[in-house]
């Protein structure tokens, strides 16, 4: 075999066009949501009332967080400071962990008060809520998935930066985890108005 | 190679940006609390987009990027906003 | 002749040998050899079907089949037809096999990408495969799986929807693999104006399989959620919306009506020039086009839904796109015709190919165009005429294009020439065979016979045994057509490096290419893809 | 296709005829000059191409244009030609058109219901669509309409007919396993055989019940009524319970009017007189055999109180007709000839039963379907919730018949 090709750039760009997709993806709910929203903004923001927004602000404020410790995690895999990203990478997904068990909590608080898809608490509130906590559950299980599949691949290139494999002039695999990670924080920063904030 | 790489962002760059991000989130929530009407619901968006593009263009360095990522990501809203705004032709109009 | 050569070249180098050469390989022309040989094994299974639904409506009531089988039958020929062989026919085995030589490089930017995007479509394909013999049967709802008939079948529903959603992130991963591809890979002097147009063709679809695809994903996750749940996003009662589901699953399906269609017009694009010895007509009207239809396919989804009680503002606004949508078809139909003006032409097999392809791509494209006016696609929708006009552009219009590329570029990957007697015949038989059937299907559509009809009343039969017997016609010629190409392949006569005078990149370098594709040194392309001065084809 | 010129079917035949004719010109054109510049510049007469030109600015130009300007008319015609089709004209005819697996129902305005649409003929009819449980389509070729029946939406067509006549109606949405069963006709009937169709009342038997006949039979009603019209003697719509003031044998006694003072009445009128009236009733004796004498009280008791439901006609209305045959052959449902007196293989929770069919039975299998499936079935019949017991009885009765 010839020397391998090596094309930095292009790998972020493929990692840009899967977060197209990405966006794509949850979009097919942010569809259902819009027109939902125009056919019953009355319900829609009484529903809205019953999401703990605690709950919301502090798993918005985590993400953020996270967000930022990604993004200096780059920085300091640049830079050429192991420990520094390694550490980095673990506080996000230690972030990550935390924002999954606020949300398990989160959940059992609703769930606890009857609130769940195809429940008959649920069916008693009408149409429009009922519509808003479908959507809300699987918007928000999604996005959920995406912060466990993002914890997991930030893990894994943790392990590899110690190992050696990740390193100052190698570190596209980061940079890309980190691109995914940003995703994750970019649809919530969407999620958490949507969701919480309707009045 | 230099095309490869991009300089490191200043870890202050990265710091602002976040308490930016924390300001706009508090500015929501208590834009939330006023009651605006349909005009709640703009305003929460459009400080979603804020925060989105600084996460976009610092945390994710596309401001370092060439155009094609800019370009490719201007195709990917417009298309999603078609995807959306078309739907409306429908849902709203029957 | 039957001196039992092997081949050489990609097929026999590489870093491990044996079948986990084949199973673990990331080179573009094996993973492209594997997607092939999928595609036509799922292509004859589903035809095979096809052939059943035939003979069931040979005659009204019950000839061959009871109603759920026929239904299950009619949904797995269009859940395979659709998501296992037209969607990755071309781009996936062909784009794999050629993308790379065409710009000269020597391989695609994610090579192992590329190979988990087959793996993600044998895990689709098997899948599938199971939900047909599991659970509660084959799946019945028609390939469409419009809510709220998928959220309460009783078959295996679920399980088809995933596969399908594995297939749509295979397709999903190719087209990200394709464009990066095509905008970092280019060797030196390959200019956008110097590409092939079946990189352009590849090009646009590959964003069209980047952003459109997503959107089925997530589609089939919601009836899976939905069946698994049961939460009513769909319900009214719940607050949900039927049609909704329509719009979200259109969205995607109508621009994958481009991803089945675009490269096969690119290949047809390739043949023509090839066999009239001539530059393409208006090479950038087509490529500008290729990105057209793309980029307007993707704003006319709704045109399925006229019928469906969808607002009438929304009926106004999508008919008019979708008529935008034929402008660009119908500008490449008359390039491709004008090509021929003035030129050296050969009637070679893959040249009746693109003829034909032609010919049949018209028929359905002008039979879309009935479709897409408002007054007459109320009476046309979902009648036979809808199945017959599907079938034109996608039998007619994707498959024949893939059967043309077949014919084209065997001897480019295997080194051998099949004989070309046999393969008039076949193309003959097949071409009549196909217009006599959908022809005849487009008619009793006319008449008003609706689609996915087990039985039908009287009047139709006459039509109906028309087309079954048309249904056989093709099948003789398909079957002499596949036999053709497998004894070539097997048997045929070597074949130098450019039998057919093609003056892209791939001619230049050995049938079958070698490994890396173009050896030791990176080509420098310094003209366009159609200039024929100076190519020499071989003797074959 | 059909020769009748209506509104819709020409709306519709306008665009279709068209863009089929623009079509086939351009197919034409495109084919034939296909045909002739392969022919013309074959490579045994032209080994070389003649021209090597890469485009043409012009005619690029032109054929961007052309298809343009046609595809732009032929949308603006098919639209404005689909106005026609929404559009509906004031005073139209109304029927209400539900759709559920697999069968029509529609409902008029005075409430009477068919499975088959019945419309006047020359008048313009707007048909409202809904379904109950998944997508069906309501079409009609002849008049060229079309609309999809969503469940929770309300969708519309419309149409007239100049001429009677029957045209079949498809469902065109695939709804399932009976999909292509799916199908009725419209019935257009001329205006006075329609106003007489339409006049009838759809519950009602008919048919006058066996009593009621006796009673007639007997000249009963020549001096009875059941409005209280008649002076000469008593009214027959209050019978049964009421008290009656009567001189039996000169005794003044009350009574209540039940079986047996009904039967002494009829047999030996003379014997209880019911005062106020004259002593003209003449004594029936043998006259009328004991099993018409039943009848007869039965009726005069319970009769005309009690409308009596047609279990023939529920079964065809409930849409069942769908799904089950009533001649033997099996269909999606078990054929329901022979149903009396069968024994049924079924599955309960998933243990294999054999059950008589007997009224209980029945009435099991259609209040719950799924609970009791018959083997060789799929569990999809749906439950009859809307049907009240005296239905389902009726319908009981006439399947115990069958
Ligand atoms: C390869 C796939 C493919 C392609 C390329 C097309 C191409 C087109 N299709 Fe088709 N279509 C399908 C696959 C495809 N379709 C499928 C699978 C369905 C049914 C799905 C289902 O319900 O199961 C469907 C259904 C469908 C409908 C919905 C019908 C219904 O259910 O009621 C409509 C309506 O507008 C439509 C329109 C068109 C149009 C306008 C084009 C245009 O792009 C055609 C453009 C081509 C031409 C115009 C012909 C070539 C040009 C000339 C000959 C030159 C002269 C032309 C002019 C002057 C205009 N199609
Ligand atoms: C690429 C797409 C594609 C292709 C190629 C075909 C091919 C065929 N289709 Fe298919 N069809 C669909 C896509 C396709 N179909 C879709 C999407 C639907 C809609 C499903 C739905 O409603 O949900 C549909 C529906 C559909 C219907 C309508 C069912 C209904 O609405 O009730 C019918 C009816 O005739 C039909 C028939 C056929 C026939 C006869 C073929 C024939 O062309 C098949 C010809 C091939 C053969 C006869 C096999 C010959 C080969 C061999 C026997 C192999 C031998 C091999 C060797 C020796 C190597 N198809
Ligand atoms: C959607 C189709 C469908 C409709 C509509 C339908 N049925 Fe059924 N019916 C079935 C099927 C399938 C079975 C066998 C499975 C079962 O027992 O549930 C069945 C079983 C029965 C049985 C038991 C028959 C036996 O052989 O034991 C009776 C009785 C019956 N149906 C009566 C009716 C009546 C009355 C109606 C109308 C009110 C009706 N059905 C409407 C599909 C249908
Ligand atoms: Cu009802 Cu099809
Ligand atoms: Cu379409």
């Amino acid at each position: 075999m010839s020397i391998e090709h090596r094309d930095d750039t292009g790998a972020r760009f493929g990692m840009w066009l899967f977060l197209y997709t990405e966006v794509i993806l949850f979009s097919g709910l942010f569809i259902l949501y819009a027109m939902a929203l125009s056919k019953f903004p009355q319900q829609f923001a009484e529903a809205s009332h019953k999401l703990n927004i605690y709950f919301g602000s502090i798993n918005t404020i985590v993400l953020l967080t996270s967000s930022l410790t990604i993004a200096l995690a780059v920085t300091a895999i640049q830079r050429g400071r192991i420990r520094q990203t390694l550490i980095l990478c673990g506080v996000t997904v230690a972030l990550a962990l935390l924002f999954l068990v606020n949300k398990y909590f989160e959940w059992s608080e609703e769930i606890g008060h009857g609130i769940y898809p195809g429940s008959e608490h649920l069916a008693e509130m009408g149409p429009g809520v009922t519509n808003f906590f479908n959507l809300y559950y699987f918007t928000a299980g999604l996005h959920g998935l995406h912060v466990f599949i993002g914890a997991t691949l930030i893990s894994i290139v943790a392990v590899l930066t110690a190992k050696g494999k990740v390193t100052s002039d190698r570190y596209t695999l980061l940079e890309n985890s980190a691109l995914y990670w940003h995703l994750v924080d970019l649809v919530w920063i969407f999620l958490f108005p949507l969701y919480y904030l309707i009045l | 190679m230099s095309e490869h790489t991009h300089e490191p962002v200043p870890y202050r760059t990265f710091i602002l940006i976040w308490v930016a991000l924390l300001i706009l989130t508090g500015i929501t929530i208590a834009v939330s609390r006023v009651h605006l009407g349909a005009l709640n619901i703009w305003i929460a968006l459009g400080v979603a987009s804020i925060k989105s593009s600084l996460v976009i263009f610092v945390f994710m360095h596309l401001r370092q990027e060439s155009k094609l990522f800019k370009i490719g990501l201007l195709v990917m809203l417009s298309i999603l906003a078609i995807f959306i705004g078309f739907t409306f032709f429908d849902v709203l109009y029957r | 002749m039957s001196e039992k050569t092997t081949y050489t070249g990609f097929w026999q180098e590489s870093p491990r040998t044996g079948i986990l050469g084949w199973l673990l390989t990331t080179d573009h022309k094996r993973i492209g050899i594997l997607y092939l040989g999928c595609i036509i094994t799922m292509f004859i299974v589903a035809a095979i079907l096809g052939l059943a639904i035939r003979l069931e409506l040979i005659a009204p009531g019950r000839t061959i089949m009871d109603a759920q089988t026929y239904n299950a039958t009619f949904t797995v020929h269009g859940i395979i037809m659709i998501f296992m062989f037209l969607i990755p026919s071309i781009p996936a085995a062909f784009g794999n096999l050629l993308l790379p030589i065409h710009i000269g490089a020597r391989d695609v930017s994610f090579p192992k990408l590329n190979l988990l995007s087959w793996y993600c479509y044998i895990v689709g394909g098997v899948l599938a495969v199971t939900s047909i013999f599991s659970g509660g049967g084959a799946p019945d709802t028609g390939w469409t799986f419009y809510v709220p008939f998928s959220t309460q079948t009783n078959t295996n529903v679920s399980l088809a929807a995933f596969a399908a959603f594995m297939l749509g992130f295979s397709s999903i991963l190719t087209g990200i693999n394709f464009v990066t591809t095509v905008h970092r890979l280019r060797c030196k002097g390959m200019k956008w104006g110097r590409l092939p147009l079946f990189v352009w063709t590849l090009y646009a679809t590959a964003w069209i399989q980047v952003l459109a695809t997503p959107m089925i994903g997530i589609t089939l996750v919601l009836i899976i959620l939905e069946r698994t749940f049961g939460a009513g996003l769909f319900d009214v009662a719940r607050g949900g919306d039927p049609i909704l589901y329509q719009h979200l699953f259109w969205i995607y399906s109508h621009p994958a009506v481009y991803i089945m269609i675009l490269p096969g017009m690119g290949v047809i694009s390739e043949i023509i020039p090839t066999f009239s010895r001539k530059p393409l007509f208006g090479y950038w009207a087509m490529a500008l086009s290729s990105l057209a239809i793309a980029f307007a396919g993707s704003l006319v989804w709704a045109h399925h839904m006229y019928a469906s009680g969808m607002s009438d503002l929304a009926i106004l606004i999508f008919s008019f796109l979708t008529f935008i949508v034929a402008i660009p078809s119908a500008i490449k139909v008359f390039n491709w015709v004008s090509t021929l003006y003035k030129g050296s032409i050969e009637l070679a097999p893959p040249m009746l190919f693109a003829l034909a392809f032609i010919f049949n791509f018209a028929i359905g494209g002008l039979g879309g165009l009935a479709l897409g006016a408002a007054a007459s696609d109320i009476h046309l929708h979902d009648t036979t005429f809808v199945v017959g006009h599907f079938h034109y552009v996608m039998f007619g219009g994707g498959g024949f294009a893939l059967f043309a590329a077949m014919h084209y570029w065997l001897p480019k990957f295997t080194g051998r020439m099949y004989n070309h007697k046999m393969a008039v015949i076949g193309w003959a038989l097949l071409f009549v065979g196909f217009n006599v059937t959908y022809m005849a299907m487009q008619a009793v559509g006319i008449m008003g016979m609706p689609r996915r009809y087990y039985d039908y009343i009287p009047e139709f039969t006459t039509l109906n045994l028309v087309s079954t017997i048309g249904s056989w016609v093709m099948a003789v010629g398909l079957i002499i057509m596949f036999a053709n190409l497998w004894h070539g392949l097997r048997k045929g006569r070597p074949v130098g490096k450019n039998p057919w005078g093609g003056a892209t990149l791939e001619w230049d370098i050995p049938s079958p290419p070698p490994m890396e594709n173009f050896g030791e040194e990176d080509p420098v392309v310094t003209k366009g893809p159609y200039e024929f001065k100076g190519v020499v084809a071989d003797e074959y | 296709m059909n020769p009748l010129a209506n509104p819709t079917a020409q709306a519709v035949d306008n665009v279709l005829i068209y863009i089929f004719g623009v079509s086939l010109l351009l197919l034409l054109g495109i084919t034939v000059a296909t045909i002739y510049l392969v022919v013309k510049y074959r490579r045994s007469k032209y080994p070389e191409p003649t021209s090597d030109t890469h485009g043409n600015l012009w005619l690029e130009a032109v054929w961007t244009l052309l298809p343009t300007l046609i595809v732009l008319t032929m949308f603006w015609y098919g639209w404005t030609n689909y106005l026609g089709l929404r559009e509906v004209p004031a005073g139209a005819f109304q029927v209400e058109a539900t759709g559920r697996m697999w069968s029509w129902q529609f409902k008029y305005e005075n409430g009477r219901t068919s499975n088959k649409l019945y419309v006047p003929v020359g008048k313009p009819i707007k048909v409202i669509i809904n379904s109950t449980d998944v997508l069906h389509s309501f079409f009609i070729p002849a008049f060229r309409i079309k609309r999809d029946a969503v469940p929770g939406i309300e969708t519309y067509v419309w149409f007239q007919s100049p001429e009677t006549g029957s045209y079949d109606i498809f469902c065109s949405e695939y709804c399932g396993l009976g999909h292509a069963d799916m199908i009725t006709s419209t019935e257009v009937l001329s205006a006075e055989d329609f106003e007489r169709w339409y006049a009838e009342s759809t519950l009602a038997t008919p048919e006058v019940p066996r009593g009621r006949k006796l009673l007639e039979k007997h000249g009963c009603l020549g001096c009875h009524s059941f409005d209280g019209s008649s002076s000469i003697a008593t009214t027959f719509d209050v019978l049964k319970g009421t008290k009656r003031k009567i001189m039996s044998d000169g005794v003044e006694k009350e009574v209540e009017v039940d079986a047996e003072y009904l039967r002494r009445s009829i047999r030996a009128p003379g014997a209880d007189l019911v005062e106020g009236f004259p002593p003209i009733m003449p004594a029936y004796g043998d006259a009328i055999n004991e099993a018409d004498l039943d009848e007869i009280i039965n009726f005069l008791l319970n009769g005309e109180q009690k409308t009596s439901l047609d279990g023939n006609k529920l079964i065809e209305e409930n849409g069942c007709l769908g799904c089950h045959s009533t001649d033997g052959s099996s269909s999606i449902g078990p054929g329901l000839k022979g149903l009396g007196g069968r024994t049924s293989e079924v599955k309960r929770e998933g243990h294999e039963l054999k059950l008589k069919v007997d009224a209980e039975y029945l009435r099991r299998a259609i209040r719950d379907p799924n609970h009791e499936v018959v083997e060789g079935y799929p569990a999809i019949m749906p439950s009859n919730d809307h049907l009240s017991d005296e239905e389902i009885d009726a319908m009981v009765e006439e399947l115990l018949k069958k």
